[in-house]
């Protein structure tokens, strides 16, 4: 007597590949997520209350980066410029545009601005802005070309195999003193060699670049 | 009739009165109401291991007695002693085969799933014992944003290797041993669900003579390859201990001690179960007195085992002439837990003696004593292995107590009573014996005879 | 302290769900909120330093501040402080929590209700103009000990507008005997400073100069000054003798010490004075307590000038007046000054002018005799039964505030302006680290109320005061100074030099079962019942948390038939309590000792209905002793919490706390190198070209205070766990004192071996986890990664120090203690250490947060981290100087030298773990020709 | 199968071993039984080949045991060496377990595959199971089946005379 019609077999068989199919491909979405945009935030651009330009103001008008982020040389925080550094010149200029309205009911009530953070470590991960500019890694090796973007956005992923790519081989990524805040810098063409002599120069010791000390306390 | 397989089946078995005894337990006859009583009993305790574990995952593992000195308590004890239980299925199944015992035929399906629940549960407790279980797949390689690896040197990450090796090779194991039984059922069912259920799972299986080959083969291959995956496993399990540092923990002894010791208590687990499924399930023609004798052997062996092991325990630490060796042993008999760890030499060492005698051996009753007494025994074992060590440790000031607390009892009773539920539903669903085993046992008999 | 709070639980079940999804592609937005206008020299993320003074009984101690973006978030000492020395105590290290204590009074109460500052104000004003009309008649003013010179000049003030005001002083451990000793010897009440770094040889009567006190530190360098084991020698090694009726801190550093009760103690200066010619009549001693006295009367006779003789505040003035004596006898290495402390009216004369109504306006800032004055005395019925009009300024809405018609909250000393001065009357100004956390008012504001004037500023009162005969166009300069140093330079009190003392033989006192009362170590006289940090530290020598207990010599209790554990009831004068019996060898029989300040019924969520409260005991003159008492058992028995119990060395053990006599260790010292055998190992460590972090701890400067247990747990971020969790046996702390008892077990010399994590160099604890959250960095730190750790607790499981402790519950992540879990308490944390979660295991970092920033600023200056750059919080917390810390590798490092002396070694080193953190061996001084 | 399949149904397995060597002296293509267990000759009875599971096994444990031995090595030596308590990188000794553990599984996994692929299973409908009787193949009957444009029930019946069939019957189409 037979209990099962002939599709069956192609069913069962169907059944039993899908299940494999989907055990597997299903892990391997877990795996493959982490490394997408939607958990790094990669490449999003998030609404902030003032649209502030980086292309106006970094590309257009030149301002240096230290103008606004003035601790990246001394602190953990490159730091986010208080409301009286945009007054600075927005006192003088562009006075009554609406877009900056914003930044003046901030001065006038002395309520803060809160901005959106972009990027953003987990707690447990201890940057430091200051030592990074100070041993070669520039501006743009991490934050990208700011200077073209109308809206900031994360273009590295900021994961812990990311920062380990460049703690574990640090010299594509050294630039001397001079150029770390040059937004238009591009490795030339004997960066290998220019960046081992600085790795020397900068007295980097690339051993305890991967201790978990580092950034981890 | 020649003395293999004298006593195994009855005089009077056919093939066919082989499979009824068997199939029809499951096919033609309602559970009681013992049945249903036990299933209640057992549903609600697993609610406790549910609770308990939810509560759990809520609170932390603060809900348990451990404390900063003894960082290791019942779970881990539950750990060793589920997974000690869960060794003798694929041993026994896998083992006996291989040196062609026959009374291997009866009792191998529901020791292998012995096993499987058994070793389930096991392998749960080192998840539940996580301070962040939710982080347990960090022992797996795999590729990730953090460019991290497990650690190969943790002993606990070759007991993730191990065990859900063990655990899936034993899943497989059964399953092939099973399929042609799942067919006999889909041929016996008389209604057409049953029909389409247990024909799916039987895969279509039709006994064909190359199928038949082919099955031999791999089953005869997994047999061996069986035996040393579960050496590998208990003796991971002891490495947990011996590779470390702690005073009574760093034993080169321990792995085939605790080897030795999860066969033992396997067996003796195995023989609770046989007596209960033999009265449950009406098997009393295929579960034989005979199996009792041949696995009380096995057990008496254990025990003479676990004298050799404790035994070297005690002479290494006064040997090795090292006071925190020595100081240890004097902790174990002369701490607060000696009490319990007289009941344990009690439990494992003393009461099997009892199976010395052929009288004892073959009274059920009695084997079904001594091994309960005994699975007591290598539970007191486990967890005192843990506390004692952990409570005594180099340094004085770090000495401390361990009291479990109400949720430590809840989820090892719960356990428990899910190890029984569980094993309540496969007497319901499944076969509880391998019918073409014992239609071979058969076979060899008449053509003997 | 019961369950938390379903919004936790709440959270945790989402936090199972969102893993649950591996991943979560919806991350809560994060905002960055910068300053509208950013204050000069705030760089977020750099921290900064500021000198303040913290007080205790009124003495100032000095401080250096850190904070970040203007939140204090730990203190250490002020080097340039002759109070502190760069060191701390307990008290000091702990301040920082009781500043964001979320049970500090916050409201101004009118009753038990909350209250409008204005009314207050309003009902104050024509009450001080009625006052002012009858010459101040009626007006009372209690505070504590005063040294600020403002509150002083206020106060003067105050009595110069109400001249018949009256002002009294409360401390609850008060130096009236040593007061009145000294009044008694030299005619008036000069304070005495004992140099015991000048001193080679120590008698202490009953005194407990390393004890919890304002002078701990002080004392603490002073002693180990004197007890410099080293190769290349230094000044003589002194030598500790020490009579006591309870183990002290003290007594369990001293070289010789004999357990006596109050009357023999007395016995025995009056014995040594007679033996040092003094005309005294030589009192018969029992067989110990005279050759105690043959032999430190030997070595007193010894070392003139450089022979000292310590009587504690709790001995009758007699006994002080002779032990003056002996001193001059000695020309003992001490100063006399002046105090600092004015002597108001005590507060006796204020409980009978409440009780007969003399009093209508009460004036009470800071002090709380509700609680902290003897029971028998009646302040508290007094003051609730006086139709007085009361006001209570105070950082709590305390026992007294309760009783008081008003209440005031009260600035935190971190929060406002103020001055102080040290016991040597160094006065330092008190400088706000931030803006008070509350609407709380200070004591100058309180006192300039009353002189009718609420313009002042808290700032400009200080100012005024020292502004006062300075050029005007110097002060700006000077005061900025001042406030930069933390310490106002050369204004001790001057050394004086005494009259001759005057003979007093002291008079027999009664005998009979004493009762003594003593300061605790973690409360001292209740004002930090309600800090965490002091409850769950565990007191020195007994080891005790969260709460207090009757300690008797085991001998005494086997006789009174208790044992430990046992609730007696103690009654004293009808007065009855009940305690839990602790037993402590080397408690002089026939005594029986409570620690002071528990028992309190409104000091907050963390200190209410802990312990048994000794005032309801004390005699109402304040006494220290009290004899008569009866203990009996209550046939219940209680738990007494300890995270670890003082373990008696065996013979066998001697090599976890080696000890080892001066002679043999000079015997050491001048034999060849000393070269510590290295086990073979198959895994030789490996050396990266770079630091090698490296601990030394010498026991024999350690006096177990407990400074560097409240440091690290400040720095560190170290949760509290609670008494529950403790009696389960759980702790956080990562740097615990290892008591060890030595020498016969009726007088123990209990051996200090704090015990942080020892950052082996073959680490136990490193292969057998599964994630490799512990693992080495190449410096050589033993590191804990807290966000791999998945919590299989297998490190600690195999550490053989037992070193790591475990987040069994959301200690500082939900599941908090109490009220530990109020918002506000996040503000204390170090931004720079992780909060740890639950479920992770965590242990002492070597403060690497530390390291890592001199490590960063040495790298930004191209430099290699000098020596010193690197303290760690225990380190820079020590008041003896006793833990090193540096690069091994550098020969010319601290540590590397001491890894070289001869009294080297490391704990547990047969298991060849390699530990980083190695100790010097505690080296004793007694009498070569021996005895206890 | 485009042969018909004739059924010769048996009492005992050791008369359809026999069954079996007869029908294939006499030549039968397309010769299989359907036995309730495995009995012991008759796959020589019908010269069935022998599988070749055990060396694919033997292949996959080696591949499996050396991928994850070199993952272990490249993970701990190459891609992140850390320092674990002084102890070497390459550890071998431990890289063993894990290996060993990965050989059982690559080879158990290989099996069960090899198994699957050797029986064409699940195979639910299959023209046997139309056969009469044939449910009793997996209990107490003991089938031999022929499928060769040569054979019918009669021939079969024949050949197998004195053996004692129960049944010697053709498939219904």
């Amino acid at each position: 007597m037979q209990i099962f019609p002939p599709y069956a077999d192609t069913i069962a068989r169907a059944a039993l590949l899908a299940t494999a199919g989907a055990l597997l491909g299903g892990l391997g979405l877990l795996i493959v997520l982490p490394f997408t945009a939607h958990v790094t935030r990669q490449d999003i651009t998030v609404e902030q209350p003032i649209q502030f330009s980086h292309e106006h103001h970094a590309g257009g008008l030149g301002i240096d980066c230290r103008y606004c982020h003035t601790s990246v040389e001394q602190s953990r925080f490159a730091g986010i410029p208080p409301t009286e550094t945009c007054m600075t010149c927005h006192s003088q200029i562009w006075t009554n545009a609406a877009m900056l309205a914003p930044v003046r009911r901030s001065l006038a009530e002395g309520d803060p601005i809160r901005w959106q953070r972009v990027h953003r470590l987990p707690d447990y991960v201890y940057f430091d802005h200051s030592v990074h500019v100070a041993k070669g890694v520039g501006c743009s090796t991490c934050h990208g070309a700011v200077q073209r973007m109308q809206q900031i956005r994360q273009v590295a992923p900021l994961t812990m195999g990311w920062c380990l790519d460049c703690h574990r081989d640090p010299a594509p990524n050294l630039r001397p003193k001079e150029e770390i805040y040059d937004m238009d810098w591009s490795a030339p063409a004997n960066q290998r060699q220019q960046g081992q002599k600085l790795i020397h120069d900068y007295l980097i010791r690339t051993e305890g670049l991967t201790d978990c000390s580092r950034c981890h306390r | 009739m020649s003395g293999a397989t004298e006593g195994l089946l009855p005089e009077d078995a056919s093939y066919g009165s082989l499979v009824g005894t068997v199939a029809d337990p499951l096919l033609r006859r309602k559970a009681g109401r013992l049945y249903w009583g036990f299933f209640a009993a057992a549903g609600l305790g697993t609610l406790v291991m549910v609770v308990s574990i939810a509560w759990l995952f809520i609170e932390g593992i603060g809900i348990w007695g451990v404390n900063t000195n003894v960082v290791w308590g019942f779970a881990i004890a539950n750990f060793v002693w589920w997974l000690g239980i869960g060794h003798a299925g694929t041993f026994i199944s896998a083992a006996l085969l291989l040196t062609r015992q026959p009374w291997r035929a009866a009792i191998n399906r529901f020791a292998e799933v012995m096993t499987l629940f058994a070793g389930s549960i096991a392998g749960l407790f080192p998840i539940l014992h996580l301070g962040r279980p939710y982080r347990a797949y960090w022992l797996l390689p795999y590729p990730n944003t953090m460019d991290l690896w497990p650690q190969w040197r943790s002993a606990l990450v070759w007991d993730c290797a191990a065990i859900s090796t063990y655990l899936i090779f034993s899943l497989l194991f059964w399953w092939i041993g099973l399929i042609p039984d799942l067919a006999t059922i889909r041929d016996r069912a008389q209604t057409r669900a049953r029909q389409m259920i247990y024909g799916a799972l039987a895969l279509g299986w039709r006994g064909s003579a190359r199928h038949w080959h082919l099955h031999d083969v791999l089953y005869r291959t997994m047999a061996a390859m069986a035996l040393p995956l579960v050496v590998s496993v208990h003796s991971v399990v002891g490495m947990d201990f011996a590779a470390s540092l702690m005073p009574g923990w760093q034993e080169t002894i321990f792995p085939p001690y605790f080897v030795a010791g999860a066969l033992f208590s396997g067996f003796g687990m195995v023989v609770v179960v046989a007596a209960i499924m033999r009265r449950g399930l009406g098997l009393e023609d295929v579960v034989t007195p005979r199996h009792f004798d041949a696995m009380a052997k096995i057990v008496l062996a254990g025990s003479v085992a676990l004298w050799l092991a404790y035994g070297t325990e005690w002479f290494n630490a006064w040997y090795s002439g090292d006071p925190l060796e020595r100081a240890h042993v004097a902790h174990l008999f002369t701490g607060p837990y000696a009490p319990a760890y007289l009941l344990q030499l009690f439990c494992n060492l003393v009461a099997p003696q009892l199976l010395w005698f052929p009288s004892m051996r073959r009274r059920i009753w009695v084997v079904v004593t001594v091994t309960l007494v005994l699975q007591l025994g290598m539970w007191l074992e486990r967890i005192l292995i843990i506390v004692n060590t952990l409570t005594h440790g180099q340094l004085p000031t770090t000495w401390a107590l361990y009291v479990p607390t109400i949720w430590d009892w809840m989820l090892l009773g719960g356990t428990i009573a899910f190890f029984v539920l569980l094993f309540l539903c496969f007497a319901r669903l499944l076969p509880a014996v391998a019918m073409h085993d014992l239609g071979k046992l058969l076979h060899e008999r008449r053509t003997e005879g | 302290m019961s369950a938390p709070p379903l919004t936790r639980r709440q959270a945790a079940l989402a936090l199972l769900a969102s893993a649950a999804a591996l991943t979560s592609c919806d991350k809560p937005e994060e905002e960055i909120v910068p300053y509208v206008e950013q204050p000069d020299r705030v760089v977020p993320g750099v921290p900064m330093r500021f000198a303040t003074t913290l007080t205790l009984n009124g003495y100032g101690r000095g401080v250096i501040a850190t904070c970040f973006e203007g939140r204090p978030v730990k203190l250490e000492g002020n080097a340039a402080h002759p109070a502190s020395l760069g060191g701390t105590d307990v008290f000091l290290e702990a301040a920082i929590l009781s500043l964001y204590d979320p049970d500090r009074s916050r409201a101004v109460r009118q009753g038990l209700r909350i209250g409008a500052l204005d009314n207050l104000v309003s009902a104050l004003e024509p009450r001080l103009r009625g006052l002012e009309a009858r010459g101040g008649e009626g007006l009372r003013i209690l505070t504590g000990n005063v040294t600020s010179p403002t509150l002083l000049r206020l106060i003067g003030a105050v009595k110069a507008r109400f001249p018949a005001m009256r002002w009294h002083a409360h401390e609850a451990l008060g130096e009236e005997n040593a007061r009145a000793g000294a009044a008694l010897a030299f005619g008036r009440p000069l304070s005495a400073m004992p140099r015991l770094d000048r001193a080679a040889v120590v008698v202490a009567l009953d005194a407990d100069p390393l004890g919890p006190g304002p002078d701990q530190p002080r004392h603490a360098r002073g002693f180990a000054a004197r007890r410099q084991a080293r190769k290349a020698g230094g000044e003589g090694f002194s030598r500790l003798y020490a009579a006591e009726p309870v183990l002290s801190l003290t007594g369990a550093k001293a070289d010789h010490r004999l357990p006596a009760r109050p009357e023999e103690i007395a016995a025995v200066a009056a014995a040594l004075a007679a033996r040092l010619g003094l005309d005294v009549p030589a009192p018969e001693l029992p067989g110990p307590a005279r050759g105690f006295v043959e032999m430190a009367a030997a070595d007193l006779a010894a070392h003139p000038g450089e022979a000292l003789v310590l009587a504690g505040p709790w001995l009758p003035p007699d006994v002080q007046a002779l032990v003056h004596a002996v001193n001059a006898r000695l020309r003992a290495p001490v100063d006399y000054r002046e105090p600092p402390v004015e002597t108001p009216e005590p507060l006796s004369a204020l409980v009978e002018d409440l009780r007969f109504r003399r009093a209508d306006t009460l004036v009470v800032i800071g002090a709380n005799p509700a609680h902290d004055s003897p029971a028998a005395l009646g302040f508290a019925e007094a003051l609730g039964r006086s139709q007085a009009f009361t006001l209570h300024l105070g950082p709590y809405f305390d026992e007294t505030a309760a009783l008081c018609r008003w209440h005031v909250p009260e600035t935190h000393p971190l929060e406002g302006w103020g001055d102080a001065r040290a016991t040597d009357g160094t006065a330092s100004v008190i400088q706000p680290l931030i803006r008070p956390i509350y609407d709380t008012r200070s004591a100058i504001w309180l006192l300039n109320l009353l002189l009718g004037d609420r313009d002042t500023g808290d700032r400009d009162a200080v100012r005024a005061t020292w502004s006062a005969g300075r050029p005007a166009g110097e002060f700006e300069a000077w005061w900025r100074r001042v406030l930069h140093d933390g310490v106002v330079e050369a204004s001790a009190a001057p050394v004086v030099t005494p009259p001759e003392p005057r003979l007093a033989p002291p008079a027999a006192s009664t005998p009979g079962f004493t009762l003594l009362f003593r300061p605790d170590p973690s409360v001292w006289d209740g004002r930090y019942a309600n800090n965490a940090w002091l409850q769950e530290c565990p007191k020195p020598i007994i080891r005790q948390v969260w709460g207090n207990a009757v300690q008797i010599a085991p001998e005494e209790a086997r006789a009174l038939g208790l044992s430990a554990g046992d609730v007696s009831r103690l009654r004293l004068d009808g007065r009855v309590v009940e305690a839990t019996v602790l037993l402590q060898g080397g408690m002089a029989r026939g005594v029986a000792a409570l620690t002071l300040g528990y028992g309190r019924r409104r000091a907050g969520a963390i200190g209410d209905g802990l312990g048994t409260d000794a005032y309801a005991l004390r005699p109402a003159d304040g006494s220290w002793s009290a004899a008569g008492l009866v203990l009996e058992a209550t046939g219940r028995t209680a738990e007494i919490l300890r995270p670890s119990d003082a373990h008696r060395i065996e013979a066998e053990e001697a090599d976890l706390f080696p000890s080892l006599e001066l002679a043999e260790f000079q015997r050491k010292a001048a034999g060849p190198p000393h070269e510590e055998e290295k086990l073979p190992t198959f895994y030789e460590p490996k050396n990266g070209d770079t630091y090698a972090w490296a601990m030394v701890i010498d026991s024999t400067l350690c006096i177990g205070c407990n400074a560097c247990v409240i440091a690290c747990q400040s720095e560190n971020n170290v949760p509290i766990v609670g008494p529950e969790e403790i009696a389960r046996g759980r702790d956080m702390h990562w740097l615990r004192i290892d008591t060890y008892e030595l020498g016969p077990e009726e007088n123990p010399r209990p051996g200090f071996q704090p015990v942080p994590c020892m950052h082996c160099e073959t680490a136990p604890c490193e292969p057998v986890c599964p994630v490799a959250a512990s693992v080495h960095d190449s410096e050589g730190l033993n590191v804990q990664v807290y966000n791999r750790c998945v919590g299989t607790r297998f490190c600690q499981a195999n550490c053989p120090y037992k070193v790591r402790h475990f987040n069994y519950r959301g200690y500082a992540d939900g599941q908090e203690y109490a009220n530990l879990g109020a918002p506000g308490i996040a503000a204390q944390r170090n931004p720079e250490v992780t909060v740890r979660a639950r479920g992770v295991m965590e242990k002492c970092t070597y403060c690497t947060q530390r390291i890592s920033a001199a490590r960063r600023a040495a790298e930004k200056e191209g430099r290699a981290i000098r020596e010193g750059e690197v303290t760690t919080a225990c380190q820079s917390a020590c008041p003896s100087r006793a833990i090193s810390f540096g690069d091994k590798r550098n020969p010319a490092s601290a540590v590397a030298a001491l890894r070289d002396e001869p009294q080297h070694h490391e704990l547990l080193g047969h298991l060849n773990t390699r530990p980083r953190t190695t100790y010097l061996a505690d080296v004793r001084n007694p009498r070569p020709e021996g005895g206890t | 199968m485009s042969a018909p399949i004739v059924l010769a149904e048996f009492r005992d397995p050791d008369t359809l071993v026999e069954a079996a060597r007869r029908a294939r002296a006499a030549g039968f293509k397309g010769l299989d039984a359907h036995t309730p267990f495995a009995v012991e000759g008759l796959s020589d009875a019908l010269a069935l080949e022998a599988p070749r599971l055990r060396p694919a096994m033997v292949c996959a444990a080696a591949l499996g045991a050396g991928f994850v031995y070199l993952m272990c090595w490249y993970s701990g030596v190459i891609d992140y060496p850390l320092n674990l308590g002084a102890r070497p990188l390459h550890a071998w000794p431990v890289f063993l377990v894990l290996a060993f553990e990965a050989g059982i599984l690559a080879a158990t996994f290989t099996g069960i595959a090899g198994f699957f692929i050797g029986t064409g299973l699940p195979r639910l409908n299959h023209p046997v199971f139309a056969g009469r009787d044939f449910d009793r193949a997996s209990q107490d009957r003991f089938f031999l089946t022929v499928s060769d444009e040569a054979a019918d029930a009669e021939r079969l019946a024949a050949l197998l005379d004195g053996l004692g069939p129960v049944s010697v019957r053709a498939l219904q189409p």
